[in-house]
């Protein structure tokens, strides 16, 4: 079978069956438990067709789990799922693909060492005498691209591993239209997107549903929801507190319904000014994973008290830079200077040591170890400060103490020191990370993408923390690519675009939409897009 | 990375290459293997030397090399006995291939194949004795290869279905074989070792055999060569080429994509799983009476570690089939070296020239760098409720 | 049942006396306990039971076959044996050097238990050592190889070229003792022909039949006439080599053109030594109750007649007489001392 | 997996890639993880059942090549035990000691597995750091004996240093893989096993060419003087002491507790959960893999130490060894690679090889049936769900999740 024919198929299949409804989807009444967590609680959710259809809501609010149960991962407990107006009951996502159901997980479920054509054909192979034909998927695999605009179709050879998220993303989305895929379930598929891939998303959303395709999109973004959604459900705590018309609701409103009382999106307030350098970084070369130079001489200063935004599109070198300079990812050349001292071949070990805090851009492979619990995971980084190690060995009562007390200040679901990483929501990993980097009472702070994929809530908590700790006369160097969040934290934007900083500005000064064009290093080469095929994707998100 | 290069270029490629292409590029993306070989050789000589009376003046005089009867070394029965040599090796090493790509790592080739010896050889004997036609010796090794399916079948639904540990599994199935397949020998003639038996007779291809050097390698040979190459190159095209090769491949990596396709990820692991058991059993029996003439069941057993060797040439050969073919060939070649010299007369302690092989493979991995692994290897899986 | 006696083992030591008590009758129990290389190695491990079993037929006798593979387990294994009290053995056979780290304590340590060791001996009046003298042998071997590498003989569809001189070995483990195999073959096939080629190779363990067929079609393919193998289990490979090749080789303990009859047709002769007779006779002393007559190192050469070169059973016939006449020659001048053959029945230097 | 497939090096000691560990590593870590779960009692459980069903199965055959089951059971029961009543345990008969003599080294060397394992570094090379240890254990006995004073403390003096050379000896020669993984990203379960080999060939021809005492064909070193011996309380004459037992057990909870309590043990076991976890904590992988492999050399080395010293008395041909190192592996994996349950497990497999041996000794059973109903022991042990059939479904770390 090739993807049109299936295109085809599944046209006429809503066309016929679907003139039982013009819901392409309905879920009734769902609740779904854990044990004795409720999941999912009466919820109800009707999928316009050719619509887009934006689930909002905290982390573990319910959101995935919904879909799960729309996708046949999960056995809900009451309530009926209609599809085209049928009563569906799948046993296994292969019955959901079957009646045109294609979900986009969070963790992409791809095979990395192979290319994106076998990934996207994967399980539905055309053959010709035998063999895997080919040349007759990659002729339907470019349709689709074609007509959807996905430029995966020039890496249909390319192994998926060296291909950065968005492109990932891309990927699974076109396996689902191969799929012949009616229904597209998107979970948090901006979570790892850069402001350029998240427009072309919506781009790609909106070819979509043209073509008579209903999407949900689970998102914490509330402009996000606002900007691409037709209609929006917020779940909390389980239940749906509500659905509204995207364009009849305003962001003050979605927030209190998300997080249940009221959210101020604050501007700054900064009190002290900056002082003394702390971190210094001259003409600074770094030489990426492919061999390449990523860094390609960087020269700033980080001062007391400051907090420098580097905003940029993934892959132009902030993960370098910020790895470099925590000692992570040897310096080709040029010098970091830390309060003085010559810190550039400086191991992570003594840079811990000397108060240097890393909030990874990978909680999941770097940030924790996911099958620790919470107490094992408060001495990660700690390893060699007092009290919790001495003379090498670890006085484990001292690392409980720490962790009680992260988990207590930073607010970490669930209470318990004794859960593993693995069953926290990221949100909540990600407040456990930023808890412990945070504890080691550290003078500098380089933070990659601290609040990606966390909730409103969180965000706000972990703002307001960093703020405290800028003001509190830290050095902060604050890597990431919500532009948002850079403009409302940093006190200096520095923009990177090929290993360079283009431009340092002042947040007052600009608006996002001048950051996004230096970014595209518009002003160095008129709209030509960085190869996306030179950048490659943070991994671990994807695991 | 050139060995990942070779593997990404087999995969990615379009179908229009010939097999003869993969294999020139294959051998060009390892260069660094081949240096690292002849490297090894110099220097291996080099030391035994060192460590024996042989002067070393005479190892550094060009005359010395220039002066030794290559053409007494190298000659067409060296190439002969290193392919039959090979051929055993290749064969397992496909099997455990098979099965690592898909996610089980068949650490219990060793056993498989020696099972698969003293089976061949104890149905070869009910059949007809000593004195088995080549039809009975045929018939023999296909019931070795179904018994081996069953054996493995066993593997399978523990490693797989039980999530038995595939390492202590694995190593199991060796003790297993150290034991009871004596022990069949046992049963049988009473004694850990089989009477001497019949093997298949070479079969000569009338004109092709006239061919100078290839004529007498290839087609006036052990008609088990041609099964083996078949094998290899087949496995490379299903590998490759099929979709039960990119089912395979996924199961290793990511079994949860595949499952989410909707394929069945336990149904994959287990053809893998049983076909590496079948074509190990196929080259024990080719041991015992394929190119051999019975079973040995003293000490390890005249399986004697090639089931080991087997593992190290598939990770050698970066899972490659037709690599892990050459790997194959280089330990055949290696070993069958090693005996050239003695026959001519270079007189080097053997217990050290032994491990010529096994140093080569050290030091051509320290140049080459990493074999992958797939991801997930040694994870049982189990789809979501 | 076996546990019944265990407990009290220490005491049974003297248990052992039943070696001289125990004659007058009643079951002698002897046990044997193989070499790392198992009993069914077609060498000497096979011909040391064979020699039991030979005296089992004449005595009221049962033999307790301990298959031991692994020599780390030698000292305690034959202390267990030692102690012993059901059955409580009147003779413990050692077979293989192996063992004699071990009996140098338990021999000492058990001093009513009688011991036989084979090709090997620890001074202890309760310890009957036995060497067999491979290097006598292995000449009269290299002898037969010699003469016959330089005649145009034929016999099946095997035969021999008088062009060249040349003649092949196949050892197991390249260590001193296959080494003493090698070096005594190569003096006595240049004892006949000075000039003569010798190819050697060695499997590098004693089961891999594969590899010793390899080294034999190896060594023909190199022009060898003749292959003399001294590998054990292993050493079988040569023969089917040496029929695809259609030369001839020479068999190594037992006559194996008799236990391997599959292969008489390129078996030339064999050399042999008779560790059965060996057995045999030692354990039917301790049957009759005097083990002491048998007790103490014994070098059993060409002399005593426990070692010598037999034509095969077919192609023997055919050999020219000069075969024959030769290795009588070198023979009676070993026995004389005036030929003195490299390396001696514990060594070589 | 930024880290994970561009560097070779990277690529091999992957596990990048957080919960999903690619690369060879989580060969490790699934291998861990799969009887992590288990309580201990469970596991114990689990040995027993499997014991049990593997000798019902080994009955059967047994029976049906016409031998008494009957008498093999009492045989294997008598050899592990040496009685059949608690009662004289310790009394008189030595089979106790002979089922203690192996668990020694059955311990020793699931340790030396256990630290690689735990580590995420898959060191399938045990066996030939134990023969390398070994050998360079004897070595310096027979060099160094001599020359010391005799006596109780001479032959501790001996002992000591030889037992250094020898953890010296292993470690050094685990270090090698370790770097070759670490700095140029060779495989190392290629490379340990290539070097399993090596060890024996070339042990074989260094002992052959320079240890081997005039008048005899067997290569092997002198038997040590008597002085350098380990004392025997109880059970003597029986080439088993407690002092190895000791060592054994010292070892096990040394290990234990360098893992759990400090900050070595903490940067081990993490990199093998999660190298990039680790590095990020500021642990360097490369060194880690080095330290790791020769941290689990030396143990295997200690292990040929005491293993001479204690069973041997000499050294002789390696290829002729039992296969502890690799029998080691099993025990390691039965016991979730923890030192500590490294202990039960080496008694269960010691039980097993003492029972076979007197099952050898003492009936007609051939040698061959009996290492086959081991090895169906193992393959059972190796399987736990079989034993968790009764419909419970548990969830086990080494899954996806
Ligand atoms: N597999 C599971 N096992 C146990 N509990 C689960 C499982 N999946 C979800 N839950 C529970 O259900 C609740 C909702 O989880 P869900 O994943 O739907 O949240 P979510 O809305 O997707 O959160 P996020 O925004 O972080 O993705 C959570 O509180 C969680 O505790
Ligand atoms: N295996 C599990 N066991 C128990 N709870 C689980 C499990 N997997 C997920 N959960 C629960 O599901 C909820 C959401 O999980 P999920 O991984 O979707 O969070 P997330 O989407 O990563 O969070 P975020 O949206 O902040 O990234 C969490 O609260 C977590 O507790
Ligand atoms: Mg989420
Ligand atoms: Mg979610």
């Amino acid at each position: 079978m090739s993807g049109t024919d299936t295109d085809d198929a599944g046209a006429e299949g809503s066309s016929t069956t679907g003139e039982g409804s013009s819901y392409a989807a309905q879920l009734s009444g769902i609740s779904k438990r854990f044990g004795d967590v409720v999941a999912n609680d009466d919820v109800n959710l009707d999928l316009e067709r050719g619509s887009v259809h934006a689930l909002l809501g905290e982390n573990g609010s319910g959101k995935t789990t919904l879909m799960n149960v729309l996708y046949g991962l999960y056995e809900q407990d009451e309530g009926t799922v209609r599809v085209d107006g049928q009563v569906r009951d799948f046993d296994s996502p292969r019955d959901a693909i079957d009646a045109g159901v294609g979900m986009i997980h969070q963790h992409f479920q791809l095979v990395e060492p192979m290319t994106v054509l076998q990934n996207v054909i994967l399980g539905t192979e055309p053959t010709r005498g035998g063999l895997v034909d080919e040349d007759a998927a990659r002729a339907d695999v470019e349709e689709i691209c074609e007509r959807y605009g996905f430029d995966v179709d020039e890496e249909l050879d390319t192994p998926v591993r060296e291909l950065d998220l968005g492109a990932q993303q891309h990927v699974e989305i076109v396996k689902s239209l191969y799929r012949g895929a009616e229904i597209l379930v998107l979970d948090e598929p901006t979570a790892v997107l850069t402001p350029q891939e998240v427009d072309g998303l919506f781009e790609v959303m909106a070819e979509l549903t043209a073509s008579g395709r209903s999407l949900i999109f689970i998102t914490h973004k509330l402009g996000e929801a606002m900007e691409a959604a037709d209609e929006i459900t917020v779940l909390r705590d389980g239940h749906a507190v509500g659905t509204v018309s995207a364009n009849a609701a305003s962001r003050e409103e979605l927030a209190e319904l998300m997080v249940g009382r009221e959210v101020l999106f604050d501007a700054d307030d900064r009190t002290t000014e900056p002082g003394d350098p702390v971190l210094t970084i001259e003409d600074l070369q770094v030489i990426g994973d492919r061999g390449r130079p990523t860094v390609r001489g960087v020269d700033c200063q980080i001062r007391e008290g400051e907090i420098l935004g580097v905003a940029g599109v993934e892959g132009n070198g902030q993960s370098e830079l910020a790895e470099s300079i925590v000692g992570l990812r040897s310096v080709a050349d040029g010098t970091v200077t830390y309060e003085g001292t010559d810190i550039t071949d400086a191991s992570r070990r003594s840079l811990i040591q000397d108060g240097i805090a890393y909030i990874p851009e990978d909680r999941q492979s770097e940030g924790l170890v996911l099958d620790y619990d919470l107490e094992r995971n408060a001495l990660l980084g700690n390893q060699t400060v007092e009290p919790f190690v001495r003379r090498g060995v670890v006085d484990w009562d001292a690392v409980g103490d720490h962790a009680e007390s992260i988990v207590e200040e930073y607010d970490v679901e669930p209470h318990d020191t004794g859960a593993m990483a693995e069953s926290l929501s990221g949100g909540n990993q990600q407040k456990f990370v930023v808890g412990r980097e945070f504890e080691h009472d550290p003078r500098a702070i380089v933070a990659a993408h601290p609040t990606r994929g966390v909730d409103i809530g969180s965000i706000e908590f972990i703002h307001d923390r960093l703020r405290e700790m800028r003001d509190e006369g830290l050095a902060v160097l604050l890597v990431s690519s919500k532009l948002e969040e850079i403009q409302q934290l940093s006190d200096r934007i520095a923009v990177m675009y090929e290993g360079e900083f283009v431009d340092v500005v002042d947040p007052g000064a600009v608006t996002e939409q001048d950051l996004g064009l230096l970014m595209t290093g518009n002003e160095l080469d008129d709209g030509s897009e960085p190869d996306s095929g030179t950048t490659h994707g943070n991994g671990g998100d994807d695991q | 990375m050139s060995s990942e290069d070779s593997e990404r270029g087999s995969q990615s490629d379009d179908g229009e290459r010939s097999t003869a292409d993969v294999v020139s590029d294959a051998v060009y993306d390892n260069r660094w293997r081949l240096f690292g070989v002849v490297a090894t050789l110099l220097g291996f000589v080099f030391v035994a030397a060192l460590l024996t009376d042989v002067p070393l003046t005479k190892l550094v005089d060009i005359e010395f090399w220039l002066g030794l009867p290559y053409g007494d070394v190298f000659t067409v029965g060296f190439a002969e006995r290193a392919l039959q040599a090979a051929m055993p090796i290749a064969l397992a090493a496909i099997g455990g291939l098979y099965a690592e790509k898909s996610g089980v790592f068949n650490i219990g080739l060793e056993g498989f194949m020696i099972f698969g010896a003293v089976n061949a050889a104890a149905v070869s004997w009910i059949l007809a004795g000593g004195s088995a036609s080549q039809l009975d010796l045929w018939i023999a090794l296909v019931a070795t290869v179904l018994l081996g399916l069953i054996y493995t079948a066993v593997f399978a639904v523990l490693t797989i279905r039980y999530k038995a540990d595939q390492i202590v599994a694995g190593l199991a199935v060796w003790f297993l074989g150290l034991g009871f397949g004596p022990f069949t020998a046992v049963v049988m003639w009473g004694g850990v070792s089989s009477p001497p038996l019949s093997s298949l007779d070479t079969v000569t291809v009338p004109v092709l055999a006239e061919i100078p050097v290839l004529g007498r390698l290839l087609f006036d040979a052990n008609p088990l060569l041609w099964v083996t190459i078949a094998i290899v190159l087949a496995s490379y095209v299903v590998l490759y080429r099929t979709r039960y090769g990119y089912w395979i491949q996924a199961a290793g990596e990511n079994p949860e994509a595949l499952d989410t396709a909707g394929v069945s990820v336990r149904r994959v692991r287990y053809a893998a799983v049983m076909f590496s058991g079948a074509v190990a059993a196929l080259a024990g029996g080719m041991l015992s009476i394929g190119i051999g003439n019975g079973f040995t069941g003293t000490g390890t057993t005249m399986v004697d570690g090639r089931g080991w060797i087997a593992i190290v040439a598939y990770l050698f050969g970066n899972y490659n089939p037709i690599l892990t073919a050459l790997a194959s060939l280089l330990f055949g070649a290696a070993q069958m070296l090693r005996i050239q010299l003695g026959t001519i007369g270079v007189d080097l302690p053997s217990s050290l020239l032994e491990q010529f092989p096994y140093v080569t493979v050290i030091v051509v991995l320290t140049l080459v760098g990493a074999t992958r692994v797939p991801s997930a290897v040694g994870e049982s899986y189990e789809s979501e409720e | 049942l076996s546990g019944s006696g265990g407990g009290d083992s220490d005491d049974d030591g003297d248990g052992g006396n039943g070696s001289d008590g125990g004659n007058g009758g009643g079951t002698t129990n002897v046990a044997i306990v193989s070499s790392s290389a198992g009993f069914d190695d077609q060498a000497f491990n096979t011909l040391a039971v064979e020699g039991l079993e030979a005296a089992a037929e004449d005595y009221d006798m049962s033999i307790q076959e301990v298959e031991e593979t692994s020599p780390s387990n030698y000292e305690t294994t034959q202390a267990d044996l030692a102690s012993s009290s059901n059955p409580n053995y009147d003779l413990i056979v050692l077979v293989g050097y192996e063992h004699s780290p071990g009996l140098q304590t338990n021999a000492a340590e058990y001093s009513d238990q009688n011991w036989m060791l084979i090709n090997d001996h620890v001074d202890q009046p309760n310890v009957a050592g036995r060497i067999w003298a491979n290097h006598e042998m292995s000449y009269l071997a290299g002898v037969a190889a010699g003469t016959m590498t330089t005649r145009d003989f034929s016999f099946a569809s095997s035969s021999t070229q008088s062009g060249s001189a040349h003649i092949g070995f196949v050892g197991g483990v390249d260590g001193p003792l296959i080494n003493a195999f090698e070096d005594a073959y190569v003096a006595g096939a240049e004892w006949v022909n000075s000039d003569v080629e010798v190819s050697v190779g060695y499997v590098g363990n004693y089961q891999d039949t594969q590899t010793a067929t390899n080294i034999a079609s190896s060594q023909y393919d190199d022009g060898a006439d003749i292959v003399y193998q001294a590998a054990a289990a292993a050493g079988e490979g040569v023969f089917p080599a040496a029929q695809s090749a259609n030369r001839f080789a020479i068999g190594v303990d037992a006559d194996q053109s008799v236990t391997l009859s599959e292969y008489q047709d390129v078996i030339m002769g064999s050399a042999v030594k008779f560790i059965n007779e060996g057995t045999r006779s030692v354990a039917s002393a301790v049957a009759e109750g005097n083990f002491d007559s048998v007790a103490g190192r014994q070098v059993l050469g060409l002399e005593e007649e426990a070692v010598e070169f037999v034509p095969g059973q077919t192609v023997g016939e055919e050999l020219p007489d000069d075969v024959a006449s030769n290795v009588d020659e070198a023979t009676q001048a070993i026995v004389d001392g005036e030929i003195t053959v490299p390396c001696s029945a514990s060594g070589c230097n | 997996m930024s880290s994970t497939d561009t560097t070779p090096a990277a690529s091999d000691d992957a596990s990048g890639d957080g919960t999903d560990a690619g690369g060879d590593d989580s060969l490790g870590r699934r291998a861990l993880a799969r009887l992590v779960d288990a309580s201990i009692f469970e596991r114990l459980g689990i040995a027993v059942a499997s014991t049990l069903l593997a000798l019902l199965i080994g009955l059967v055959v047994v029976a049906a090549a016409g031998y008494d089951p009957v008498l093999f059971i009492d045989n294997m029961v008598y050899g592990i035990f040496g009685t059949y009543s608690v009662a004289d345990l310790f009394g008189t008969n030595n089979r106790l000691a002979q089922t203690l003599r192996p668990t020694v080294t059955f311990i020793i060397t699931g340790v030396a597995v256990a630290i690689a394992f735990r580590a995420g570094v898959f060191n399938i090379g045990v066996q030939g750091q134990f023969v390398v240890g070994g050998f360079a254990a004897a070595a310096t006995i027979v060099s160094i004996a001599g020359s010391l004073p005799g006596g109780a403390a001479g032959g501790a003096m001996v002992i000591v240093v030889a037992t250094i050379a020898a953890i010296a000896a292993g470690g050094l020669y685990a270090m090698l893989p370790g770097i070759l993984k670490a700095y140029a990203g060779a495989n190392e379960i290629i490379t340990t096993i290539m070097l399993n080999f090596v060890a024996s060939g070339v042990v074989f021809w260094l002992l052959d060419a320079y240890f081997r005492p005039g008048g005899t064909f067997f290569v092997r070193t002198e038997r040590f003087p008597e002085h350098v011996s380990f004392p025997q309380p109880i059970f003597e004459g029986t080439s088993f002491s407690v002092v190895g037992l000791a060592i054994a057990l010292l070892t096990a909870g040394l290990v234990f507790w360098i893992m759990e309590r400090t900050r070595f043990g903490y940067d081990l076991v993490t990199s093998g959960h999660q190298a990039d976890a680790a590095s990020y904590s500021g642990v360097d992988a490369k060194r880690t893999i080095v330290a790791t492999m020769t941290f689990s050399g030396m143990v295997a080395g200690l292990a040929g130490a005491v293993y001479v010293i204690m069973v041997l008395s000499y050294f002789s041909d390696p290829a002729t060894l039992p296969t502890f190192g690799f029998d080691a592996i099993a025990v390691s994996l039965l016991a979730a690679n923890n030192p500590l349950g490294v202990i039960p497990a080496g008694l269960l497999f010691g039980g097993l090889e003492s029972g076979g041996n007197f099952v050898n000794q003492s009936s007609d059973v051939p040698r061959q049936l009996i290492d086959g109903v081991v090895g169906l022991v193992v393959l059972f042990v190796a399987a736990p769900e079989l034993f968790r059939m009764a419909g419970k479904r548990m969830d086990v770390g080494g899954d996806e999740q």
